[in-house]
């Protein structure tokens, strides 16, 4: 390459310009970086590393798709139940308990697989645990007693009161009161039909076969009827309930929106700059705005609580409310980003104001105010979910409590996947929809 | 004047959907005495069901003493308290009770100083109201005694709290009948032990508090008078008639529900009003 | 039939135009030239009331049509249509949809709201857009129509206003050759044919010279010339435009330079 | 002048043209009015459904509109005296909810970048992947916050991390799908040319897109910046920190405390107000040039 | 030096590039000529390695590069400029950045990301523009210059890869005839003086005579010519370009038409 001289001058100017350029991308990033270091510190990353609790996500997530039955004999009355989850409509009739529960007199034994197996006896109960030994409990006069091989291990929790055993294959609790064991198993248990429904017993093949020629099993009803029924009256799973409140929770979010819509578009058109020549009722309904979508739409569910009572309209109506907030701002901004020369083509006419509005301003802000409107309706649908919880109603309600309860794993997996397919649905739709109506008019 | 239909709310404590459930018999029969539709609603926190009495969106409610007051220190002339559960033991009132781990070591509230304590909810009697003033009294203002004062939002988040180490102790609230390892005859722990959220044998108690009144079941004072009456009477009447729905509405075992005035919550009243003060 | 009497337009503190006064009493091709600024537009649009005028009157058979307002005012601008150079119309809405809203006035608010106009009218429409040769383009999107195509859909909207007045602002400024001959060509016709009056402003002499009867020339908010097209020498039109003695009028010009058969019997052909 | 000034030189396929018109115009009319009933039906349905399914009826509930307010601004004119003193001890609750925002937004929009160059058409590193990185984005936005959130504390205990995590999951969605909508609009031919000199990946994004769309991803930032400190104070509201729960704590104390609930939420309320002006402000010029 | 071997590249069903196979043994000026869709710049896209190959080799030194992958792929690429039509710089970043884009491969990924430049590198960028005359638009954005004198910073980019051979996509398809001379004359000089072979699609028959050492003709993806300028006959170009008897030449020129003196003599000031 041949040497030519370069102006002095030139080169010092580009180097400088590097040196600064290299100086800002070095600063930034590390700018960045210092803001997560001081945030990471005041949020106590450290002292949560200490504090997170790894056993409950593994429970957490065992629980999403685990069921347990409870095996429960009231040691007094010697009455056994096998009820899933512990719940009294999850009970299983006592003629027609799961094959791995036998039922001998006074004895019940429990396979809980994998060579675990628990035996309540009269007086006491029995617990093989393969590769260990065998737990032994009776009662005494001064509480149970525990007979195993020594030294204890951690997983075996004893007083003189109660007793109980945590393994791999389940879990295992004895008091005097009552002896109880666990069987934790896959799958979301009596999902589709509970056990007082007479399909609970049948394989799918044999529902199949049932619901097209099968006989009736209710005289009064076609059998996809009564499957139906069955499914929709869940007791377990109260699908029925759990559709309705999801649907409030969509109902909610298109009532909320479009309400707002409607309202917005008037006050948006008083709040353009070229639409309204009065300048103070434009900048008090520009306040307006501002303070209604300041004020969270949580906070608007709480004061119209008050005034609406608990339900889906109270919250339909705070989403209407902030989202008139929002609205009202951005159409306002739509109206005054306007091709005045149409508006002027139609005032020409002689046309009056509804009329320039309609012809001159609708036509070219229509996809504008159209696609904003759809994209909230998909962001409030979730919204609808935190409203509905504070306000009693729709999904969230379910889904908050759920997890506060902290044992309803499997229905927090079942709503969430709802709400989340819902979620996606309205995606679509609102997709599909802005193409079909913004594109071809 | 007649009324178009009546509204329960339901305070919280079980998850929404088992609320629901275990007032179904309740609703459908009082739907039968009085003819009108009736729907149930179950807020998710008590001030849901606060706001809609003073609103008068509902019309019955089952509250905590604390929420009565609460109501009462707002608008006197709300609501009126017209009856309350009876205990197995026949008394009307129950305890709120300190705990911790067992493994935690510790054994009484003054071994929890400078450790992080839970309460319930803000609107709770036993779960922060009557503890909170009577600890307030014996150890000075709470936030300089424990090194952190919590709302977990309810007495079951409070027990699981503490079981899981989250905090150090909390309070709640049980009968005080029966045995400790069994959570006691009712109330929260007998609940959370029944639904295997925990082991009674990993907790202890620290401390106990004086007497709480139960807290009253509601109507709004300006329900025709007949209506007023009928719903007292059935609920009155519900042990006797359907144990069942009895137990579902009364939270667990309970021999009845029995008449109560406004002279007996003066006291949680009064407490309320001093809370007030130094919050 | 138009008396304009000592018209001013202020605009802060320079007169766009500034006391000008002429009259015009039969439904004559007016053209009014003059360069960018002169004041052209203003004075159109002030004719026409999207304007309002600092001072004077406009006589429109004895009547000031700068004092209408409200109602009326709308009422003189359904009758004074206004073309554009930009054209101006709604272009997500179809043409004859376009051409009907030069009824807006005379048709109740409501039933234009939702676009519901009488079969009456619709049919129209139709004719006017027949008569200037756009017919199949109706159902179209006015944005899918070429610029020419589009001028004349604002021709018929000023048609369909059954106008007594249409004011032309620089009509063919954004055309092509082609399509400019057409559209002034058009406006001829309609001119001569239905004898309504054309105002318009012309950015090219000789346009004004092809097709006007009188041209007002215009210089600084002032009228500097008014007169024939034979009048229209190159000595005036420095004036007018005030260009230095290197004023060249073909710089000016948008013609088909040379041979315009071919183009005239197309324009005929579009227009028959 | 008449309308019959007008000749009518219909040409012979006038009248087809006019009868196709007609026919257009009929099928229009019919499919709007349709849809027309179709929103309103739904509209007004919907209302009254949830209406009937709500405790208190709306006509019966309007008088009673603004007597919670009333309460509440009543008590607190009265206490007004300790609006500065609540001011200042809820400042660093607000504090940490602007953080909470902050940090969520930063990561999340890290995240975000990443998802939409990885799920744009024809910049993606491994093309036959875009499918499922946008299905990851699609579901990180499906999930409310609230819900990630609820989990997170169960197993992280309670504080601000469960909300970051929460919201830094949803912005990345969020923004995601701006971003790479952004992306794809960008000029192809820098890439290319960096591409032919043999540039890595990275380097192709960072020298050849990233440029071109840095304004309109900071804007769209900047807009999510101002959603989350919202998102944020709410998530305080079920449970975290943050001055959302000091707003709880003293909403539901109710009557006593509402100098209180005035208090924080004029605190909160000014502060948003003040990120949206500034956020409004610095989005116009990045956008405008 | 360069060996094509039966390469063929397939889109959908049609091969946009034919199994065709030519070797260059010395760094010549190599001209592809064919019209468009011919698949020329597919060919040059290949050799580049932005574009794989359906079949066959291309041998560099004996080494097939079509077969290498990921780094050595890039690495490849670095010593094989590549100049487009379209210029192909970023266009919001300065004119030095863009030329030093060329060390993209030889640098650290990281250290580039975060413009850390070694400042000889950024001297040797200066130098380069310098040679191409443009040394005083370096601090400028890219998308600032004219056409030309971006074509001239891609070309600073190609030198600055410090590469064997340079791959010109119809490098001056988007320019003026006085900007395509330069563009044209410097790809020349650099061939000529730095001894880099070249090889350039070219739409124009009078630029492949007039620099070009070797001619390349394509058509349908097929090679139909290959040979010194000399031997393109007019007949010859009617072949590669399908084109029937009445085959204008001149209509492919882009060439400035009479007296070319002050053009070069301005490009060799600038070039000086
Ligand atoms: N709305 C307005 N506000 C302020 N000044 C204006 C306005 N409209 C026009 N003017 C000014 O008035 C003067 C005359 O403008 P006008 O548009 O009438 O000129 P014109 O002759 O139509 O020019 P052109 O050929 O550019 O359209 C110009 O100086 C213009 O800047
Ligand atoms: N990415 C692609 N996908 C499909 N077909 C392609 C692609 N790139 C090129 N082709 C097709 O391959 C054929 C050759 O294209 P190529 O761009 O190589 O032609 P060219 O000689 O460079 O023409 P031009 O002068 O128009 O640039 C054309 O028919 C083109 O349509
Ligand atoms: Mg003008
Ligand atoms: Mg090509």
């Amino acid at each position: 390459m041949s040497a030519i001289d370069l102006s002095p001058a030139l080169s010092d100017a580009v180097a400088t310009r590097f040196a600064r350029r290299r100086l800002l991308s070095l600063g930034i990033p590390a700018l960045v970086l210092a803001y997560l270091v001081y945030a990471a510190i005041s949020f106590d990353l450290a002292g949560l590393a200490g504090r997170a609790r790894m056993d409950n996500a593994s429970v957490l997530l065992s629980d999403f798709w685990l069921h347990k039955t409870h095996v429960t004999r009231q040691n007094r009355t010697g009455a056994l139940s096998v009820a899933i989850d512990g719940e009294a409509k999850g009970t299983y009739p006592a003629d027609r308990l799961p094959d791995w529960i036998a039922r001998d007199g006074q004895t019940t034994t429990i396979d809980l697989g994998d060579g675990h197996l628990v035996t309540y006896l009269p007086g006491g109960a029995r617990y093989d645990v393969p590769d260990y030994g065998v737990i032994d409990i009776r009662e005494g006069a001064d509480g149970v007693q525990l007979t195993a091989p020594q030294p204890l291990p951690d997983w075996i929790n004893a007083s003189d009161t109660r007793v109980s055993v945590t393994t791999d294959a389940g879990r295992f609790a004895y008091t005097r009161a009552k002896a109880e064991t666990f069987r934790y198993q896959p799958g979301w248990a009596l999902f589709f039909f509970a056990l007082d429904s007479p399909f609970h017993y049948m394989s799918w093949p044999q529902i199949a076969a049932s619901a097209l020629w099968g006989d009736r099993v209710d005289p009064s009803m076609p059998n996809i009827v009564a499957m139906a029924q069955d499914f929709w009256n869940n007791p377990m799973w109260r699908h029925g309930d759990v559709i309705w409140a999801m649907f409030e929770t969509v109902l909610m979010a298109f009532l909320g929106t479009f309400g707002a819509a409607l309202i917005a578009l008037p006050l948006g058109f008083m709040a353009a700059r070229n639409m309204m020549p009065f300048g103070p009722l434009r900048f008090a309904l520009r306040r307006v705005f501002d303070f209604i979508r300041g004020v969270d739409g949580l906070i608007w569910t709480i004061v119209l609580a008050r005034a609406f009572g608990p339900g889906p309209m109270t919250g339909s109506l705070a989403i209407m409310l902030t989202d008139t907030g929002s609205f009202g701002k951005m159409f306002s901004e739509a109206f005054e980003n306007i091709d005045e020369k149409q508006v002027e083509g139609i005032r020409s006419t002689g046309a009056n104001g509804l009329q320039r509005a309609r012809f001159g301003v609708l036509p070219q802000v229509m996809p504008v105010l159209l696609s904003q409107v759809l994209y909230f309706l998909e962001s409030n649908t979730r919204g609808a979910t935190v409203i509905g919880a504070i306000v009693g109603g729709g999904i969230g309600l379910l889904l908050t409590q759920a997890i506060q309860t902290q044992k309803d794993w499997e229905d927090v997996a079942y709503y969430m996947v709802l709400i989340v397919l819902t979620v996606m649905a309205m995606d679509s739709l609102s997709g599909w929809l802005r193409r079909k109506l913004i594109m071809g008019e | 004047d007649e009324i178009k239909q009546f509204n329960i709310g339901i305070m919280g404590g079980e998850n929404a959907r088992d609320r629901m459930t275990s007032n179904e018999c309740y609703r459908a029969a009082i739907e039968a005495e009085l003819g009108v539709p009736v729907k149930i609603f179950t807020p998710a926190d008590y001030d849901g069901v606060i706001q809609g009495l003073l609103g008068g969106t509902l019309d019955m409610a089952w509250l905590g003493a604390s929420g009565y007051a609460k109501i009462y220190l707002t608008d006197p002339n709300a609501v009126v308290p017209v009856l309350t559960k009876q205990n197995m033991d026949g008394s009307t009132g129950y305890y709120a009770f300190g705990f911790a781990r067992k493994d935690s070591g510790i054994t009484s509230v003054e071994q929890a100083k400078g450790k992080s304590f839970a309460f319930a909810d803000p609107n709770s009697t036993s779960g922060y109201l009557v503890p909170g003033a009577e600890l307030t009294e014996k150890f000075g203002k709470l936030e300089d005694f424990f090194s952190e004062v919590r709302f977990s939002g309810g007495h079951e988040q409070s027990i699981v709290a503490v079981a899981n180490g989250d905090v150090a102790a909390g309070v709640t609230w049980a009968d005080g009948l029966g045995e400790w390892e069994d959570g006691y005859n009712s109330g929260a722990f007998r609940k959370a032990a029944d639904a295997g959220l925990i082991d009674m044998n990993d907790l202890v108690q620290i401390w106990q508090s004086k007497l709480i009144p139960e807290g009253p079941m509601v109507v709004r004072n300006v329900l025709p008078q007949d209506v007023k009456d009928k719903i007292t009477k059935l609920t009155a009447d519900l042990h006797e008639t359907d144990k069942a729905c009895a137990y579902g509405v009364a939270h667990g075992e309970a021999k009845d529900f029995v008449p109560v005035t406004h002279a007996e919550y003066e006291g949680v009243v009064a407490a309320r009003k001093l809370q007030e003060s130094n919050s | 039939m138009l008396e304009v009497r000592n018209v001013t337009r202020v605009f802060g503190s320079r007169a766009a135009v500034d006391n000008i006064s002429f009259a015009i009493d039969r439904p004559a091709f007016v053209g009014i030239i003059g360069r960018s600024g002169a004041g052209k537009s203003t004075f159109l649009r002030m004719l026409n009331r999207l304007t309002d005028a600092s001072a004077g009157q406009m006589l429109v058979d004895g009547r000031d049509v700068l004092a209408l307002r409200g109602a009326d005012r709308r009422a003189w601008q359904s009758q004074c249509a206004m073309i554009f150079q930009q054209f101006n119309l709604v272009p997500r809405m179809d043409v004859a949809s376009n051409v009907l809203h030069g009824l807006l006035n005379r048709r109740s608010t409501l039933a234009t709201m939702f676009n519901l106009w009488p079969r009456t009218d619709i049919e129209r429409a139709l004719q006017i857009l027949d008569r200037l040769g756009i017919a199949e383009q109706a159902p179209k999107r006015a944005e899918a129509l070429s610029g020419g195509q589009q001028q004349r859909v604002a021709i018929a909207r000023a048609l369909m206003q059954d106008p007594r007045i249409i004011l032309a602002d620089e009509p063919i400024a954004s055309l092509d050759p082609m399509n400019a001959q057409i559209v002034m060509d058009t406006l001829k016709r309609i001119n001569v044919e239905d004898g309504r009056m054309v105002i318009a402003n012309l950015h090219t002499l000789d346009t004004a010279r092809r097709y006007c009867d009188r041209v007002i020339g215009m210089r600084d908010g002032r009228i500097v010339f008014d007169g024939t097209p034979e009048q229209l020498s190159t000595g005036v039109a420095r004036d007018i435009y005030g260009a230095d003695a290197g004023f060249n009028e073909a710089a000016t010009s948008t013609a088909i330079p040379t041979d315009h058969e071919p183009d005239r019997s197309y324009a005929d052909r579009m227009l028959a | 002048m008449p309308d019959s000034a007008i000749p009518a030189t219909s040409r012979p396929d006038m009248a087809a043209t006019s009868h196709a018109y007609f026919e257009l115009l009929r099928r229009r009319r019919l499919y709007g009015g349709i849809l027309l009933i179709l929103f309103v039906a739904l509209m007004v349905s919907g209302f009254r459904l949830a209406e009937s399914r709500n405790a208190g009826g709306f006509i019966d509930g309007l008088p009673m509109l603004l007597a919670f307010p009333a309460e509440v601004v009543a008590e607190a004119w009265e206490k007004r005296a300790a609006l500065p003193g609540i001011f200042i001890e809820h400042f660093p609750s607000l504090i940490e909810t602007l953080n909470i925002a902050a940090v969520s937004t930063l990561l999340g929009g890290i995240a975000a970048m990443i998802l939409a160059l990885l799920s744009t058409r024809g910049l993606a590193r491994w093309p036959r992947l875009t499918g499922l990185f946008r299905r990851l984005m699609d579901m990180f936005r499906a999930i409310p916050e609230i819900v990630i959130a609820l989990l997170l504390i169960y197993i992280l205990g309670g504080g601000p991390v469960p909300a970051v995590i929460a919201i830094s999951l949803h912005t990345a969605g969020a923004l995601g799908k701006l971003f790479s909508e952004a992306a794809e609009n960008a000029d192809r031919k820098p890439v290319e040319g960096l591409s032919s000199v043999g540039a890595t990946w990275s380097q192709q994004m960072w020298l050849g897109v990233i440029p071109q769309v840095a304004p309109n991803w900071l804007s769209y930032a900047l807009l999510r910046f101002e959603i989350n400190v919202r998102a944020s104070a709410i998530l305080g509201f079920v449970g975290e920190g943050g001055i959302g729960y000091d707003l709880k704590i003293a909403m539901q104390w109710g009557m006593g405390r509402y100098d209180q609930v005035v208090g924080i939420f004029l605190l909160l309320f000014m502060a948003i107000v003040l990120i949206d002006r500034l956020s409004d402000h610095l989005r116009n010029r990045l956008v405008k040039g």
